[in-house]
């Protein structure tokens, strides 16, 4: 029986995840590898051209994607580091109502939030519409349809799941560990760089983990704060599979996608030195 | 203070916020402690060793007083910029640095050249040996190794004076003793000023040139060991510090009248408390001599204790003496005087096991304690 | 002087902090100001006068009131089944050995780190050709498998700091296994369990993109959004966001206020 | 799933059909999937339906682009699952012809729509892509023109140059949609999609390309357009006529027209989706919307191209005994070539370019590769 | 065992797998406890201690070997069906549960009915001494408080025996001392079997009957404290309960010369080693009389310990005498043994601060140690 426990407890995920991960993912490969169309239907040919045609066509939009994806995560790391660190270290007794505020929005659905922003930076809306309006903005002034918006809609949207994990890094460095560093001669800089950095690291990787991945694959961003050459891979997965019924494509992308994610995620785990990507992760 | 002291405190307060009210956690300390030392802040927990401490590496700013190393005041100076270095009670080691890295640190900071930290960590090492540990991560060592780490990064610098806050406290028994040791040892061997927090009299006793006891935020007594423990100046001091049995009554003539017996009190007269160390306390069945402290008594408990054995012994009439053992001052600590009470009218007894294993006396013994005249000390307050 | 430049440092931290706070909750805030406005055109995206007319209309566009519904149960029934199994396998990934512990770890990654669009898309393929018809069930199917990872994650971190030796008083005092789980263990993990919840509430109630795959003819709040965003949003929408935001925000503060009455 | 199958299906023989509608009963309960603004926000004409028929409704506005729709519906269909909506509409193009060749349409019982036989126009009853309305009847048609918001485009658009007129640089809105976006580039080069080639298509890219490349395009819209149009994110945009009308009624500066070179008239039309649960009752809705009186309240409203001529007189009548506003709207709307189209009005529009599945997989990546870069 | 023990392991041996190699954390221990005994295990860190305990606890199923509790074989019985209760080392109270809360646990898993429960909790508090705390959460009260709380939790339920892990570990000294003091107290007021596990020695002394000193997984004596100090079985118990002097050397006629002068060994021939405890041993500067054991040396150290004085005396010749202290015991156990190679030929004394509170042998002094032939004892390995 007590054997036993820790089966039965993983039973009802492995079940889930199993059926409704795995499964449809060995589908979705198997699919990439057949030809045909919708209308005629598909059958396997084992048609790994099917993957170079692919990335073939939609190379540019792919790469796009992981620039953008890259961008809106270094913007995250850049603007939410500063904020878990002063909140993890100054936070005080509040610490849990500044993180819960961080968290509100997630409450209001992600294409609302969108849309919102979309609203709010609209060419001649409330914002610019009013700086226009007295003169402070040049008339054909505007934030939408450009990189600026998407890599901005991808930061703003996944910024908390920056933030989080890096403050649960922080929180967890012992400031006396801090002390320790200026008692040895170390500025606040230096002790900065030296201490609290490296420690915060697996929060970091945690954060980079969370954003990086549903930023690059997001298409809604592109889709309501983007223009005519922000199309994303997301966007193509989409329409691959949506419109043009095109399941091969479509699933051969997706596989792409992932495989250059998980590659990207160890290449960079590797580079922070983090032996074990897993366990990285999980923390 | 005529020479130029390693570090002075003058008149430190340090008060706290807390919750909107004023807590002062060190009420105004002055003291001097001189180049080489090895000075001990000894006191119960709370009582202000480790707001002390950090004052003096320049963590926390006094409310109000002055901070002097070496005749420099340093009162607004931060702690990078202050030759002193402290080993923290939990040691504080990077866990993210070898033990070579955590070694090298502060002299990496003050850019010292390569080659010398070189040879300066490595010399570090071998004093305290960790030499051939030098890639191990902290939390891949012993408590008593990383305890060494901490403190080879700490002497590397080769500090004016060390700060040591509770350095031992996490360690176990047997591993305490055996680094009080080897700190003593290298101590001995840099020749610098070590400031000791600890709320441990034994190990204050062991190591200190000079004590500072401690009691909510002031100083009680500053002397060396021995004085220390022989001529307790409170109270408060003489309960801390070891065991003591507290007697008070009125004297009369340098004679105090108590347990069937009398105390002698040289010069004592009126109202007073005198302190006797259980060792001094001779056990014995015959009528001691003219010129003896001599109590008569039932011997409620013989502890065995090995190199000694504990006698309680309950004074013939009810006279009021105190034991004021650790256990019965730990005791009232916890806000709860039911050993106090209990310990009524008792008094401890040392006796060393030297010549016989078995006690010279059983409980419900009748006996004699005798003492002389010079080990009733008549404390301050 | 050096204290003094600290001090200066973390006030301007504590100024951006609230900035960033500000910043994310800004569209939020236009949403909540644009809940009162007394449109008249067909789009609402000028400033016309208060109203509270959408607050009594609310419930006025019966197939956002149904969709509104249909989140709300659907995050609700999904957040419960996560948490129960999510904490289950979080206490087997932090309390045991077992096989297959490291290939469990790698699926709970793989789950953080799918992208939505492809788990969306591979579902789907999945519902379809397994012959099961999309509706609310399947939504739920989904959304427990996105956020079943990060309950684990966060139930595990708060079983590994949980000294074992409670469980074993437990048990040493009488306890049975399911007692003990149920009297010392789930009330230790609960601020974990909790937040997991949160999160997986949040989740839920966030997602579009894996929804509209697995949906079939079920229309949720943010399916509903992106289909009327296309011709203009009903200020109910904003009232609606509105209210959802307040409650989270009583909670937030009730939180608060219970977690300085334990203390 | 190795290999997913075709099914063309074969057409229905005509008992196979009497036979399937003589096993079907009224549930009093119908669900309709339809485009936004398609239907006044107080949906009176459904409620009356309701009253008048018992039948409850559910009316869902799902559908923003057939080729999304049909993207979401057919995986559904293929496994022969219900789509869980009893009507859906869709406009005549390529994935309409889907649905009815793949089998994804039920056949219509004529007998049960005495509405539709009495009063839809002769032109809604003889369509290509439906010869005989055997699986759909029209809900409305459309013309497909051009948009521009007066408070920041002075000039009187006539021509589809506009579109492409870099004055309008990173102002203008084009359409998504393959067909679409293909029909107005064919217009300005003077080709007629009905009866284009492959060689115009590709011209017909490179014009796009250049317009794109030359930053003029701002974003390819879904029905979204509406709203960039009315806001001023975009001044001028490709667009559906009755969307505008809407617009213009309620008060924004929008302006719709139809360019000198042409623009595109559709029919949207609903239809059963095969393995529909409630087929009588939205036969009955199909149907009820048919009555003159229905479909002059709902073109009233929507200002789309009734498929029902009676329309006409009835908002005639009806803005004789109306007043002010209301009045002129009304008058507008029976003179408006863009809802009572001429037969000369008709002969100037053009539908979209007719495709087999094999053109489809040339066609769609012309235009994809634009709207997709 | 004639009579009928509380509990009784046979031949008990517990095996890990850790990281595939298979670890005896228990080697095969056999002991009786009696009813009503205070018991100890004592032994260093990784022993076997806190295995043992929970192999009677029934945490973990022995590899081998039997546990009898009363006569009864419960080897294969789960911990909540087990007549014994626990108080663990870092007292898992339940953090979410009020005091009474605590305490009642056990009775509310066994449905003992209300009133019942009412009125046990309630005495139980009286005699820690808490009643009034009820209501507190744990981390509301100090540590020796929650010390008292886990020991009502355990005694509550009235188990034949109650097993107690380290329970004073994570005090500090002081409050340590006052813990065992309560700790003794209750144990005679409810008279129940305690099984006591510590790697403290003093406490096992102060208050153990009996004491098993385990090492490496197997016990190596079993007796009452003043047997395992007067008596060590081997040169394990010797070293590590408090500190002893080991001599090794050729006996001769019951002779053993050494240090320039000469250990009686009586009965002794051949290679022995002899222990000898500092408190045993005279210091003095006249050569003592013919009939006792006696070797010159010099005075290397010397410790004010309070209540007595340590002597290092380093021996007049470089006679094989070793000091095993703690300190070098503890040092070995780090894989270090530089301080026991330090050790050389010192002996350790100690002395009594009895009568004068100045030392008798100052450093540098050449002085005679003597002690009484008893008191040298030939250790068995
Ligand atoms: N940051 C602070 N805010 C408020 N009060 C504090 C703060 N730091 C210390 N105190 C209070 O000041 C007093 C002295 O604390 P301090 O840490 O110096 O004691 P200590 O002697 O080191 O005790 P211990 O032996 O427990 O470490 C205590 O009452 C403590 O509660
Ligand atoms: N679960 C386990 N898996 C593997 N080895 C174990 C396990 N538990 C204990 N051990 C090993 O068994 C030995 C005995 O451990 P035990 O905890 O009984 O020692 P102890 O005497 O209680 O020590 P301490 O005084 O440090 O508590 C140690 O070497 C330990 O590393
Ligand atoms: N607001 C309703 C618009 C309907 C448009 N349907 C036709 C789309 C052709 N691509
Ligand atoms: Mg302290
Ligand atoms: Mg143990």
């Amino acid at each position: 029986m007590r054997r036993l426990t820790p089966y039965l407890l993983a039973l009802p995920s492995w079940m889930w995840l199993g059926i409704f991960l795995v499964v449809p993912m060995a589908a979705m490969a198997s699919v990439s590898l057949q030809t045909g169309n919708a209308i005629d239907g598909f059958a396997m040919t084992f048609s790994f051209s099917n993957y170079s045609d692919a990335l073939g066509r939609y190379s540019t939009q792919l790469l796009r994607s992981l620039l953008y994806g890259g961008l809106a995560t270094v913007a995250m790391l850049v603007i939410g580091y500063p904020v878990a660190y002063w909140i993890a270290f100054k936070g005080g007794t509040r610490k849990s109502v500044y993180l819960f505020l961080l968290l509100l929005p997630f409450f209001v659905s992600f294409v609302l939030r969108t849309i919102s922003w979309n609203f709010l930076l609209s060419d001649n809306g409330i914002l610019f519409g009013t700086l226009k309006g007295w003169g402070l903005l040049p008339e054909d002034f505007h934030v939408l349809a450009t990189t600026f918006a998407v890599v901005g809609g991808l930061t703003y949207n996944f910024l908390p799941f920056m933030i989080l994990p890096i403050y649960v890094a922080l929180e967890r460095v012992d400031p006396r560990v801090i002390e320790a560093a200026q008692d040895l001669y170390a500025t606040r800089t230096a002790a900065f760089r030296r201490v609290v950095l490296p420690l915060s690291l697996p929060g970091v990787f945690a954060g980079v983990l969370m954003t990086f991945v549903p930023a690059t694959a997001d298409p809604i961003n592109a889709q309501i704060l983007g223009g005519t050459a922000n199309t994303m891979i997301g966007n193509i997965i989409q329409t691959e599979y949506l419109t043009n019924l095109n399941y091969p494509t479509a699933s051969a992308l997706s596989f792409t996608l992932m495989a250059v994610l998980l590659v990207g995620i160890f290449i960079y785990a590797r580079a922070l030195g983090t032996e074990n990507v897993l366990e990285a992760a999980a923390r | 203070m005529a020479e130029l002291n390693a570090i002075e405190l003058e008149d430190v307060v340090k008060e706290y916020l807390s919750h909107g009210e004023v807590v002062q956690a060190v009420k105004g300390v002055t003291l001097g402690i001189a180049e080489g030392e090895f000075f001990s802040l000894l006191g119960p927990s709370g009582c202000g060793k480790t707001t002390t401490m950090r004052m003096i590496a320049g963590f926390e700013p006094p409310s109000k007083g002055l901070v002097r190393l070496h005749g420099k005041d340093v009162t607004n100076v931060p702690p990078n910029k202050r030759d002193v270095n402290m080993v923290f009670q939990s040691y504080a080691l990077f866990p993210h640095m070898s033990v070579w890295d955590n070694v090298a640190f502060g002299l990496k900071q003050r850019k010292t050249p390569q080659e010398e930290i070189r040879r300066r960590v490595g010399e570090m090492l071998e004093i305290v040996d960790l030499t051939g540990r030098e890639k191990r991560r902290p939390r891949e060592m012993s408590g008593g190794q990383q305890q060494r780490v901490a403190l080879a990064r700490a002497l590397v610098n080769r500090p004016r004076a060390l700060l040591l806050d509770e350095p031992l406290g996490a360690l176990d028994l047997k591993l305490r003793q055996a680094m009080q040791i080897e700190l003593k040892r290298i101590q001995r061997e840099v020749g610098i000023t070590f400031v000791y927090v600890t709320h441990d009299q034994n190990e204050a006793l062991t190591m200190s040139d000079r004590i500072a006891v401690m009691n909510d935020g002031l100083v009680e007594q500053l002397a060396g060991p021995r004085e220390i423990y022989e001529r307790p100046a409170t109270a408060f001091v003489a309960g801390f510090i070891g065991t003591s049995n507290l007697l008070t009554g009125t004297a009369n003539g340098g004679v105090l009248k108590i347990g069937g017996g009398r105390v002698l009190v040289p010069g004592g007269d009126g109202d007073v408390t005198v302190t006797v160390r259980p060792e001094k306390i001779t056990i014995g069945t015959e009528e001691p001599a003219e010129g003896l402290s001599a109590v008569r008594g039932t011997v409620a408990e013989v502890v065995y204790l090995g190199t000694y054995n504990s006698y309680a012994v309950s004074l013939a009439d009810g006279a009021s003496a105190t034991e004021r053992s650790e256990g019965a001052n730990q005791a009232r600590h916890l806000g709860d005087d039911r050993s106090a009470a209990r310990g009524g009218t008792i008094i401890t007894v040392f006796q060393q096991n030297a010549l016989d294993a078995t006690a010279t006396a059983e409980r419900g013994d009748s006996v004699w304690l005798s003492w002389q005249a010079q080990h009733s000390y008549v404390i301050g307050s | 002087m050096s204290t003094r430049g600290t001090r200066l440092g973390d006030r301007l931290l504590h100024i951006y902090t609230w900035i960033i706070i500000v910043w994310l909750s800004s569209p939020i805030a236009v949403m909540i100001l644009f809940g009162f406005n007394d449109k008249k055109s067909k789009s609402n995206t000028s400033w016309q006068g208060f109203t509270l007319r959408w607050y009594a209309e609310l419930f006025d566009i019966s197939d956002l009131t149904v969709a509104l519904r249909n989140s709300l149960v659907i995050a609700a029934v999904s957040t419960v089944i996560t948490v129960v199994i999510g904490t289950m396998l979080g206490l087997a990934l932090g309390r045991h050995r077992f096989r297959g512990k490291g290939l469990t770890n790698f699926l709970v990654f793989a789950a953080i780190s799918t992208p939505e669009l492809v788990m969306g898309a591979s579902l789907l393929s999945l519902f379809v050709s397994g012959n099961v018809p999309r509706d609310a069930n399947t939504i739920i199917v989904a959304h427990v498998l996105f956020s079943v990872s990060f309950v684990v994650v966060t139930v595990r971190a708060r079983i590994v700091t949980l000294d074992p030796s409670l469980e074993e008083a437990a048990r040493d005092l009488g306890a049975t296994a399911w007692g003990t789980f149920r009297q010392v263990t789930l009330p230790s993990i609960l601020p974990g369990v909790m937040a997991g919840a949160m999160l997986s509430f949040a989740l839920s109630i966030d997602d579009y993109v894996v929804t509209s795959f697995v949906n079939g003819s079920t229309v949720t709040f943010p399916l509903w959004i992106v289909g009327a965003v296309k011709t203009g949003i009903p200020p109910q929408v904003n009232v609606m966001g509105t209210l959802i935001f307040g409650i989270g925000v009583l909670i937030a503060i009730g939180n608060a206020v219970a977690a300085r009455r334990r203390t | 799933a190795c290999g997913v199958q075709g099914q063309k299906a074969a057409p229905p023989k005509a008992d196979a059909v009497k036979d399937y509608w003589a096993k079907q009963t009224k549930h009093g309960k119908v669900v309709f999937a339809n485009w936004p603004e398609y239907m006044p926000e107080d949906q009176a004409p459904l409620k009356k339906f309701q009253q008048a028929t018992g039948i409850s409704y559910e009316y869902k506005e799902v559908i923003q682009e057939n080729a999304e729709f049909f993207g979401k519906a057919d995986p559904v269909l293929r496994a022969g699952q219900p789509l869980g909506y009893d009507i859906v509409v869709m406009t005549n193009g390529v994935q309409l012809q889907h649905m009815i060749d793949l089998g994804y349409a039920t056949p219509l019982d004529h007998a049960q729509l005495p509405n539709f036989e009495a009063n839809a126009g002769q032109k809604y009853k003889e369509r290509a892509y439906d010869p005989g309305n055997k699986y759909t009847v029209p809900y409305t048609s459309g013309v497909t023109g051009i948009a521009y918001n007066t408070k920041y485009v002075d000039d009187d658009i006539t021509s589809i140059e506009a579109l492409f007129d870099p004055k309008y640089k990173g102002r203008v809105g084009m359409m998504g949609d393959a067909q679409e976006i293909g029909n107005f580039a064919m217009f300005a080069l003077g080709i007629d999609p009905e009866k284009s080639t492959e060689a115009d298509w590709k011209k017909a890219g490179e014009k796009l390309k250049a317009q794109r490349d030359d930053g003029i395009v701002r974003k390819y819209y879904d029905q979204s357009y509406i709203d960039a149009v009315a806001k001023g994110d975009v001044w001028l945009s490709m667009a559906w006529s009755g969307d505008v009308f809407q617009r213009q009624l309620a008060g924004e500066p929008v302006k719709f027209v139809v360019p000198e070179e042409g623009g595109t008239i559709w029919t949207d039309n609903m239809l059963i989706p095969k393995g529909a649960a409630n087929p009588v009752d939205a036969l009955m809705l199909m149907d009820y919307l048919y009555q003159p009186v229905v479909a002059a309240e709902l073109d009233e409203f929507i200002q789309y191209v009734t498929p029902v001529p009676a329309v006409q007189d009835l908002l005639r009548e009806k803005a004789k005994t109306a007043k002010g506003k209301d009045k002129k709207a009304l008058e507008d709307m029976v003179d408006s070539p863009l809802m009572f189209p001429s037969e000369a009005d008709y002969a100037k529009l053009r539908s979209y370019t007719p495709l087999t599945t094999q053109q489809e997989q040339v066609f769609n990546p012309i235009f994809q590769s634009i709207t997709q870069a």
